[in-house]
């Protein structure tokens, strides 16, 4: 089994789709000739055609909207945006239409297709190039949202979103890319959607994350292992829908909890978890949830970036809060 | 494709087959046979009346908002009824017209704007996609499908209906875009009825006419006397024989003007001089046709009144069935949304009922 | 003293503004010579002209991003988005441009404009006309976020909006339009943005609402006397940046809370006061915090909407149970 | 205007003055002395140097992510030459040529690529927008501005630089729209230099032409050699004066090739080959300039050199002196939020300095 590093692994989960079902169709800015920006389809156009591996104009509403579209007509299409910062354009599109779809028609019309966006901080950047929208996708209904954390975890996760019925907005950590290998079967393999991974059991604390901040987390884990501090730590690989049991259960049994993630603080995914705790979990919490997320504020330019990310410092802090509360 | 040459829309012409007086313009023949346009006559008229009701059952506190096709019953029928079994319609939120020729019952689309969720289900064999509000957004779905088909080999077209101030929206530009450069076979039917609601045509854009908006995409426009159904069936059909063939979209601009209201919501006095309204009233798509048709001897007051009287009761009918058809449930707002429900829908709708 | 509803209120503001202020100019479709389809701009191009009332082409993108760039040149524009779901189109340039235009440029360039936006449902609109998205903006970095509940507030909120120096999302909750009269003074006078309301006082449970559900809330919290439950209500005003003491003082007093939004439950603006009442308050709360919010599903269509909204009977059921808890 | 007639886009000409030889187009004479063009060359040779040095900063890790103007060299100095105080630019990203001429330093400018904020900030009396990442997003700011402009009745003009995937976005629509409706002092300026990324000039739209895009509104659209500096300046000095004089927008394509690669994060042998890149190497817009010098006695490589070197010891300093700058301090992030920080921004960054 080969070690794959996350570009790799999503790359094969393409083509063996692809090859396996002839209704896949991958289409996007320089996803063709390119093989995309960060060479996440390289090698497909060559081996499908250029039928099925589309460069697009420089449009995103025109990718998904023309994408909602193809699966109307019963193409499969895996939709790429080139990054995280100009999703913007097609939030109607996903909101007003690729949501709705099947709510609208009444489950005459389907649109399951799956847009790919390379997101979150870390690779220093230009401007728009490392956001987190996953919690205004968490807050738009009809759609689903997935984040792998590792290579093996995007390769199931994605032959899940391509094989669901739903809509599946695939948010890919550009920072974890390049940054771990691991061993990724070739074959089928699925990861169901709206299940969490529980990485690592603990007593301690619950720490709660998705992307690239699962590796930060379990740096911090690791650190704290010489604290004597046992973290369970949940990579939520889904977020919406989300696997609240998951989450509930691991609180239920530490009663203290930490979520990491990059977007701002305020309306991220972090408040809604703690929303959840709050309504079903309360009891059992020792001490106030903490957050460890980006700021209010624009993700910095290159220079300034480290100020913004959550990093294994600031996640043992506030492990540490919430154990010493 | 010699209309749309002999009808560049830089030539400054539009296309006309039928004159407001019911003659011919010279050179001219009918589209189809004398019976066919009777029986088009008839969609429009029953149309027209359908589209009435739907007004005076708002105003009775019976149906929500709705947006009055009067005045477009040309530029509606005549597209659609070029078009064949396969073919997919995207229309706006003001297609009473095509979608019923498409074969959407009228119950149905009294039932969604009387706001029943039941009004957006097409049957299983219509290609007519739910009514789309966000303006200019849908024209992307029907090159995205007609582009699905063209992939698979098939030989269909796809039709989206939009208004001039469609023709302002980025989305619109993006669909244009996608068309041109992967040839799809998609026919833009621009229904330029003179208004946004109440933002006239001059505002909404600085180009002499929104068919030459095509030469920007590489592909071709016209603009078509919107009120004239010969005119608008041999465009259509041009630009449908097109597209079947693989020659890619068209942007069709129907001239045409909307009599009534925007919607039940507006009152177009506010924007709107009588003076204005004046000039389009002999070119009315049903006064035209009465005049050729009478020449024929197909039509008269008294076909007319008939004709009209079935359709009442055929109307009323309908409109007794849609209103038995009971408000949707509290799951019908829950079921829908994911092809299997999450289960925090689950809760959620258990609490809801609990709520009741 | 005339007694006047909301529409009536932000027509007088904005008149009176222009009047004061001829930087001031409105844009938007149908804001000339209709006055707006709520007739909110009703009179105003007759009194100040097609160059300060302007009517523009059916795109709001163009509409948002050429205030923008008017606002750079020191003009101070007051958008209008047609409906809430109109919005999705130019959250781009809201998000990439408009909030960030001052940080970008080191504070060299700065656009304070309005964008007036009615939102919420309750008034049996067709689909994408009762939309409510203050969570995805509150997540937003750069922008203020303003609700107005009442005729007043909205005239002196909106006063506030328009001479502040950020840009300011100014949400009309149109269920109220015309829906309350009150005295509305003429002349000058501002509610100075990010301080929440205190509506009414209470010792038993904190009710936290905006917009149009404030009414709703002082509904039920009227019908509860009989109970004799005394609800304290707060009007937030502002979404963001949000009057964090004004919320963790009174939870602070009665342990106790509810929030009421009509957004989809999944992260909405809910979620964030939880996590902020978890940092800050977590001791003294004795239940956990109920939220009475829309679902997690697209606004249904008329016949439906009751089922969707949030109204006094299920903001009852939940107030009683926090008490009871 | 004569010269938008002239060469209207359907016309099929590309507006020329310059001929790849350094020769006149017949009946052609350069807009400006020869002294003129010798110092405009000598900004179109620095700006070179600039973009090349960049690029190997880049190399060396002491630059972040940097796109490359290496051929658009004529584009951006003959546009921006033309341009008068008061007047407003708003750059895409690639526009290290055109910002330098409008006096934004080359310091600022290689602090920006190096990722310190303090690279955004122009100063008070430099209208010069930041660089703005979102593509084809920023015209609809020059359009806003100079609408405003025209409102209070100062005849200043903006203009917008892009590039040709920039047209296929929907907010570049809505721009030239309500440029046209508005008839604002904007200039257009589409440096289509062949690619977006990976994606040719054929895929990115079926039109023939850029320029033509401008007949979708209502307004003037001239395709140019954008290699060629006088011809820029000639159409650009006339799009500027007729939008100073209230005539409204004009697009300018000029067609250029971007030699280097789209960003030095980018393998351009991925997608272009060289065969492709071989026809373009002549019409390098320096070239032609420094024929036409030579025949003057204005150009050597004796003279280049000379200033090849300064220029470079002068770019020499303006590196070290960037590279002094210190990193902005963490109050620098939130600084320029809100006018005035808000208090959650406040105890965000009192957490933040406390994790340091
Ligand atoms: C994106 C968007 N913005 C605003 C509206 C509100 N609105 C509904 S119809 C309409 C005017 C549409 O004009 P046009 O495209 O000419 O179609 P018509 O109504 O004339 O058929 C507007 C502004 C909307 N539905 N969608
Ligand atoms: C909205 C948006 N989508 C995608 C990108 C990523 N991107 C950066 S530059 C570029 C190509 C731009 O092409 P063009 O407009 O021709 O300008 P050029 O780079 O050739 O100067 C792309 C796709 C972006 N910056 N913005
Ligand atoms: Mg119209
Ligand atoms: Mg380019």
């Amino acid at each position: 089994m080969a070690k794959l590093n996350m570009v790799e692994a999503i790359n094969l989960a393409l083509r063996e789709e692809m090859e396996r079902d002839n209704r896949v169709v991958v289409l996007g800015e320089d996803v063709g000739r390119e093989g995309g920006v960060f060479r996440v389809t390289d090698g497909l156009q060559e081996k499908f055609g250029a039928d099925r591996v589309i460069d697009t104009p420089l449009a995103e509403s025109g990718i998904v909207g023309t994408a909602l579209g193809m699966a109307l007509y019963g193409l499969l299409p895996v939709a790429e945006i080139q990054f995280d910062g100009f999703l913007y354009p097609c939030l109607d599109q996903i909101t007003n239409h690729i949501g709705r779809m099947r709510n609208r028609s009444r489950g005459r019309f389907i649109c399951p297709l799956v847009i790919r966006v390379p997101y979150g901080g870390g690779i220093h950047a230009p401007e728009h190039h490392s956001e987190s929208p996953e919690a205004i996708l968490a807050h738009t209904p009809g759609i689903k949202v997935v984040t792998p954390s590792t290579p093996y975890e995007a390769k199931g996760l994605l032959l899940s979103s391509i094989r669901g019925h739903d809509p599946v907005l695939f948010l890919e950590p550009k920072r974890i890319y390049r940054a771990i290998r691991e061993e990724v079967p070739e074959g089928d393999y699925t990861i169901p959607l709206g299940k969490a991974r529980l990485v690592q059991e603990g007593k301690d604390v619950t720490i709660i994350a998705w992307g690239a901040m699962v590796r930060e987390v379990l740096n911090a884990a690791e650190q704290l292992r010489g604290d004597k501090i046992e973290a369970e730590v949940i990579d939520l690989r889904t977020i919406s829908p989300m696997d609240v049991e998951a989450i509930v259960t691991s609180i239920r049994k530490t009663g203290r909890g930490v979520i990491v993630h990059e977007a701002p603080k305020t309306c991220g995914l972090g408040a809604e978890i703690i929303a959840l705790i709050n309504e079903k979990a309360l009891l059992s919490l020792q001490a106030p949830i903490e957050r460890v997320t980006g700021f209010d504020i624009p993700v910095p330019l290159a220079k300034s970036e480290h100020y913004y990310l959550p990093n294994s410092k600031r996640i043992i802090m506030a492990i540490k809060k919430v154990i010493s509360f | 494709m010699g209309l749309f040459e002999d009808y560049h829309p830089l030539k400054g012409k539009t296309f006309q087959i039928l004159k407001p007086d019911g003659t011919l313009q010279p050179d001219s023949k009918p589209p189809i046979s004398d019976q066919e346009i009777f029986h088009l006559y008839q969609k429009m008229l029953f149309i027209r009346l359908a589209d009435q009701r739907a007004l005076i059952l708002q105003r009775q506190g019976r149906m929500g908002t709705y947006a009055p096709i009067w005045g477009q019953e040309a530029c509606q029928v005549g597209s659609a009824a070029v078009l064949q079994k396969g073919d997919w319609v995207f229309p706006a939120f003001r297609e009473l017209g095509a979608t019923l020729m498409m074969g959407i019952p009228l119950k149905t689309i009294f039932l969604y704007w009387m706001g029943n969720e039941e009004g957006s289900r097409a049957s299983e064999d219509v290609n007519v996609l739910p009514v789309s509000i966000p303006v200019g957004t849908h024209p992307l779905h029907a090159v995205g499908l007609g582009w699905a088909a063209r992939l698979k080999g098939d030989a269909i077209v796809t039709i989206a209906y939009f208004g001039d101030g469609a023709t302002s929206k980025g989305d619109f530009h993006e669909a244009m875009n996608f068309a041109g450069v992967f040839k799809t076979p998609t026919i833009f039917f621009c229904q330029n009825n003179q208004y946004a609601i109440s933002v006239p045509r001059s505002i909404q854009t600085a180009s002499k006419t929104i068919a030459q908006k095509a030469m920007a995409y590489g592909f071709d426009g016209i603009q078509i006397d919107g009120n004239d159904l010969f005119a608008v069936l041999v465009a259509t059909k041009e630009a449908v024989e097109k597209a079947r063939s693989g020659g890619g979209p068209t942007l069709i601009e129907g001239v045409t003007f909307r009599f009534g209201p925007h919607t039940t919501a507006d009152d177009p006095t506010k924007y709107r001089k009588d003076e204005e309204i004046e000039p389009w009233k002999p070119l009315d798509p049903m006064i035209r046709l009465r005049l050729y048709l009478k020449e024929k001897d197909l039509w008269s007051e008294e076909v007319e009144q008939r004709f009209t009287e079935e359709a009442q009761k055929d109307i009323d009918q309908v409109v007794k069935d849609a209103e038995a058809v009971p408000a949707p449930g509290v799951e019908e707002i829950f079921k829908y949304v994911y092809a299997e429900m999450t289960s925090s829908l689950k809760e959620q709708l258990a609490y809801l009922k609990t709520t009741l």
